[in-house]
């Protein structure tokens, strides 16, 4: 099983969100998060000082899926999250040894 | 050196077109007011009076507070650019009701002194308060009508909320409150035409429900059309989607403060204590708010099992709306029946809006002010008493005065969507009037003002 | 055709109805004002009163607000929920005041046209407004006492806080506004057994620390105390838990909003601006007001070296109910002793309640509200110095005041438990006051009223 | 059995005490108001004026909430302590200013029953409202200026906030309320000195530019600089670094309640409705203020592309601090110009000190209260256009006014900052001022006050 | 070393949380999320109109164990934070390489 | 390539921030936690009622760089954010199997 964790712009939640329920995933975790790549920041003004804000707002999409659907959903996610701009986010893989469905007490590949 | 000299020049050449103006301002009135007021009992009313108009003024003016704080109502990303808005509509109607709004208004209206220029459309006189309109009464009346005047503005912002340009926002908003709103309000508190209709007394709009409410509201629906709706406010299909809002607390907080303020309006427009009638304009005034949010609750608690804090927010606003013209006319069970009413038409009006005709209005002003605001005008036609004024409705078996109050609502409309679609496009065809999509997206607050409202929160998910 | 003929006839039906109640409301009473004013001395004083009147009564109304705000005690997760409460309390309460609680408290206390009929217990003439009671001063009496009733519903709901349901709230606030409330408030400000008691000059309760917050606070006791705390409040061995609320910011801007409108409550009680002791009740007022909120910040700052920002606040609310009954009877330093007594009253009543009889009230309203309304009517017997309205206190070497004092705290507690319990228990039995465990957990909000209160906030850890 | 006894017996003596207060109480002066009515003119106008001067007088109390609310522009984690600051603010300088503040401050002044002892620098007689102070005019006065005493200390709270330690706050809010504030008031407002200058009219501060303003800012300022600046308010090489607050919506809450406040503080300065020049004082003090706003919102808008909220808020204030001294005296356009000016004063006042001075002030106070103080004061002797108080400025052609109010602008600085160095630099050097780094890094608000102000809230990256 | 990973209703946080104090664990990072698996989301109201939320409020808990302790503590929370009914979440376990503890500069097993 | 997972105080974040742009680093995602180690937490009082909290706020910082800079980042935040005190908090090192930048949709190191 594998981690898919997906930083994507805010902004792009839903649209992500629709075109994965059309393939079909087992389940996802949201979290809001700030973070910065090659992207700048932008410039904030307080009280007309202005500063720069290097960590912006951006939503970071846990899937945990089989070894067989990683490609799939991480080729729809990187469709749709794709504006060209930087700051567009990247897509992590990472390896899960195990699950557990706590309603169920299921295991292993089925609890996904 | 030179620089030098040249500002010592022009220190004194402002210096002495100040002392010109002192002169001009000196011609005429009494701006202290010793000569006004006499040791008396008919000094002692005007004292009386000028204390009651000035409270209630300042309620009305406290009222912005709770108009900025309905914004609970928008997303956490537009909420400095909501807030801006409402901070500068008051304070660029100040400039520009100061400068030509109230002369426009109450010129020829005779209410003080130097207001004694004006015909049936238009007022023209008391320009900057300078010369006989330098005087403790004519300034008296400015100071309360001044505040109404900022309500217009206000609720244009609550339509327009999340998409409007600033920009566009400095414009029109100097437009309705210089030119629309005043030149309206002539025609019915300043001594114009709709005042002297012939029918029953002609037209009454006590507090403005039509002047204040329909104009404000007509205006910001004209600029909601204009806008087209937010991003994401209907589906490919055309349903419409609900976007929440961002803190109920502060959309309750800003309805009691409205609440609040709607005491100074209702029972102030009166300008005299002495007029003992504000004890049943505070009555009915606070049944009609009361009755507004319970006709709501039980709706929505009927209907869907849950009470909508939201919705029952915007009932008591359109009791409050709906009860400002006939407040002084009717019996307080006329205002519980204006209330209910008010109720019904703020809901079903929004749910038209949004359903039917797909405009996005993002905190329900159209239902809130623009609809009650013409059921208020014709309330008067139909609950009116005759205990006061004169003025008799359906009730009392005349149909006379309905007739009256139903060519108001007819001016209303077609004075106040009129003017606010020539504006919209005019601007939309020329400075634009919506931000560009990734800002609309991202949020207006800092691309058009630099900072987030709440820097400490994250964005929502 | 049918169906629109029938619609003819119904709103022709109505109508006949409406013009009959208006000719009622036409039997007597003045409702213009037009007789009432006369334009000399007489005239004016009754302006000047009705102004000072009104303007008070705004304040008290705005006191809603305040208590409002004083959900930032409470979680995130039931704020939608209570603040639905503190708008529905007032709104309920109008209502019900205007069909039948005004004419239960104040028919028979001649204090207006049209409330002449009434007996020791209880009052009835004056309903909806209508008749005799069609009439100026009837309404100015009726506004100012109506914002009264609203504030002891609203009490109410803080103690019953995050776990109430909807319907058993609307049943409740029903009873205190239209019954609990009204017929206490006839025996003490109506003209009834308790202000004619033969001791002293009568029981005295200037402006309602007796009848406004003590009934408030002990209706809320019991309905607290049938309901049972929140989970998780206690630990299984009964010691009590800390559940913070969400909003300290809130907390104190209801808490100088209520200050704000108590300068109404104290000080227009006198219902009168000619009886200049307004100015010493509002000096009394701060300064008890200020005097609760040191001697928590200095006690909690002493004993824990914190000082203790939830807890000042409820200081402050405690020292202003505490003087709301003596406000007009006492000097100064009487004020000064009267506020540090009730820190100590609030912050030792709210203890004992948790730690000894388990009690859960999430916002601390029973050591403000209850205790401190009881101790207020008890400091009008040792603190009045004889200056006004002939009350002497303890402090004058009398103490048959002290007596009257007595037997309305007595009296209060008595009736308010009493109803209190009754109420609740019988709302226990029969449709249920408290929701489900899992509503409970995951907070009232969703399921009552179908939002959260903060739409873009993630809930707490 | 001994307990009991002690007990019995120190009631005793602490209620024999009590009656002495009491027959003191009784010395002198009209506590009831019964012999200060009379049912004529006179009578009226006392009952007129009271009502005035309450009511304005609460609305000035309103205003401490207003000051709460800017606590917007600070860090969450600062919150409940700036919070607790607040509150304290009125309360403890209530207690102060009631057992000696007053009486320093306007002995002497004749202003009521008992204010008859007292010299050209200080007064004495009225202290704790005792004797022949216990008056309803005395009190009357006494409310009034208490809520400007608060007001003063509280602008000492913005300056130094996020990194007071509270215990030495205590101390120096005391020094404010009860020493600096009062005697120099009595220069102005007492019957001293500064308002017997042989120049023009003697110095003329209406409603205190700068007796509450200057003053609060300027010994703030003191405070700020014995500080020194929050951690990482400048980089190491000086360059000031931005630190937002939290939250805007609070920032322009507390901004609409001190402008609705102001309406209560600079019309109601005149004590007296029957002044009919309180007209023009309200449209100057709306004016100013409106014109402070718009001024910074162009200026922010032009230079960068973005209107400042947080600045337009602070020019706001900006310009009705600026307006309070000249309110009476000037003609609306002199308001105009006085407001616009104020918001370049504010703005580059507060640019002055970040930069160049390197001092760190939160909530930009100095730039709005001590420059704009400063300002209003001087402001007397340029715009008053002669029509009120036989005030005359420049623009009338006469100078010598404007001297007197040089003088005075020169002792406020002199007075205000000696003191306030004096008092923040002995506390440094005895209990310290300065919280440890560790508790400023992680907010005071769990350090001082036990708990965060929002619970549920997590804490910013 | 392994990462626990539990997403738990919000409800259950504290009862998880004395489960695990009586078995000793080495510490943990909370955050704040929003998911759903098969769980549908409940229906939201604003101002009368009704939408589908479908992020529920969850609770992410990371403990990172060496490996021996992994079994013992999954199954406490598993047992802790089961309603049985939809929304009760997932525990997953992925591989940790190296820990390090920034106090004392320790690393591997002993710094967990 | 490894994902380095850092859990510092609120208050370091801006110095290992700075330390960090000295060094390099392809991109961060930074959340806002809640945990305890050793750490007991901190005591609060509401309205005079003790009580003690045991999650206090902390920052996780997520870094996924190629194997060959674990460890000068690693040393490099463990320096920083330092104190010497409990609380401190720890830094975890996990494999990453795959990454994909969603503006180009480069995968692999070069994605980092
Ligand atoms: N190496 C990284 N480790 C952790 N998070 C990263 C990394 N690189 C990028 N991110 C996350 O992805 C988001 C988008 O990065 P960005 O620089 O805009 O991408 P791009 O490389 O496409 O320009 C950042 O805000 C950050 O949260
Ligand atoms: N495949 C998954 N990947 C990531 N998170 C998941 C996954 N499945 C479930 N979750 C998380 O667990 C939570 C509970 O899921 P739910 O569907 O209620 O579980 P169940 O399968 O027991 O019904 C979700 O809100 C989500 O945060
Ligand atoms: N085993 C662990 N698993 C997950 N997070 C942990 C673990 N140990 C510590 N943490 C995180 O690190 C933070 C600091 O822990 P702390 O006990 O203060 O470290 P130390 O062991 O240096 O005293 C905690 O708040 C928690 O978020």
């Amino acid at each position: 099983m594998k981690k898919i964790e997906a930083i994507i712009r805010p902004e792009k939640v839903n649209i992500v969100k629709e075109a994965l329920e059309e393939l079909g995933y087992p389940g996802m975790t949201v979290t809001e998060v700030k973070g910065h790549g090659i992207q700048k920041g932008v410039t904030e003004m307080w009280r007309g000082r202005v500063f720069k804000v290097d960590l912006l707002s951006k939503i970071k999409m846990e899937i945990v899926v089989t070894d067989a659907d990683v490609d799939r959903l991480v080729q729809a996610i990187a469709k749709e999250a794709k504006t060209g701009n930087i700051g567009d986010g990247k897509i992590f893989v990472s390896p899960i040894e195990d699950v557990l469905r706590i309603r169920t007490g299921e295991t292993g590949e089925k609890a996904v | 050196m030179k620089a030098k000299r040249l500002w010592v020049l022009m220190v004194l050449a402002i210096l002495s077109l100040l002392t010109g103006l002192t002169e001009i301002a000196e011609a005429g009135g009494d701006p202290s007011g010793a000569a006004t007021f006499t040791d008396d009992v008919a000094g002692l009313k005007l004292a009386v009076n000028f204390a009651w108009t000035l409270v209630t003024g300042f309620l009305v003016f406290f009222m912005q507070a709770g108009f900025a704080m309905l914004g609970g109502l928008l997303r956490k990303k537009c909420m400095t650019n909501y807030l801006t808005k409402s901070y500068m509509d008051f304070s660029a109607g100040a400039l520009t009701y100061w400068l030509f709004g109230f002369a426009l208004m109450f010129g020829g209206s005779a209410l003080g002194s130097g207001l004694d220029k004006g015909n049936w459309f238009i007022g023209y006189s008391g320009w900057l308060l300078l010369g006989d309109a330098y005087d403790v009464v004519t300034m008296e009346v400015w100071l309360f009508q001044m505040m109404f005047a900022a309500t217009a503005a206000t609720i244009v912002a609550g339509l327009c909320a999340e998409r409007l340009k600033f920009q566009a926002y400095l414009v029109y908003s100097f437009f309705v409150c210089g030119i629309i709103y005043p030149i309206y309000g002539h025609w019915v508190w300043g001594g114009g035409w709709l005042a002297t209709l012939p029918f029953g007394v002609g037209a009454r709009d006590f507090a403005g429900s039509g002047v204040v409410h329909s104009i404000g509201g007509l205006v910001g629906l004209a600029g909601a059309i204009a806008l087209g709706p937010r991003i994401g406010k209907f589906t490919a299909d055309g349903k419409p989607v609900a976007i929440p809002g961002h803190n109920l607390t502060f959309v309750v907080l800003g309805t009691f403060i409205l609440f609040f303020g709607w005491f100074g309006f209702n029972p102030g427009s009166t300008l005299a204590a002495t007029d003992l009638r504000i004890s049943a304009i505070a009555v009915n005034t606070f049944l009609a708010g009361a009755l507004g949010a319970i006709t709501i609750a039980y709706l929505t608690y009927g209907v869907t099992g849950k009470a909508d804090l939201g919705l029952i927010c915007n009932g008591a606003l359109g009791g409050l709306v709906a009860i400002t013209a006939p407040c002084a006319y009717v019996h307080p069970w006329g205002a519980v029946c204006i209330g209910i009413i008010a109720g019904f038409v703020m809901m079903y009006t929004n749910k038209l809006l949004e359903v039917v005709c797909k405009i996005d209005d993002p905190v329900g002003a159209a239902g809130v002010h623009a609809a009650n605001g013409i059921w208020g005008i014709l309330a008067v036609g139909i609950f009116a008493d005759g205990s006061y004024g004169g003025v008799n409705g359906l009730i009392t078996g005349s149909a006379w005065q309905l007739l009256a109050q139903i060519i108001d609502a007819i001016a209303t409309i077609a004075w106040a969507l009129g003017l606010g679609f020539f504006i919209f496009y005019l601007l939309k065809a020329t400075i634009g009037i919506r931000v560009e999509p990734e800002i609309e997206l991202e949020g207006l607050d800092i691309h058009e003002h630099g900072t987030p409202c709440y820097p400490e929160d994250a964005i929502k998910v």
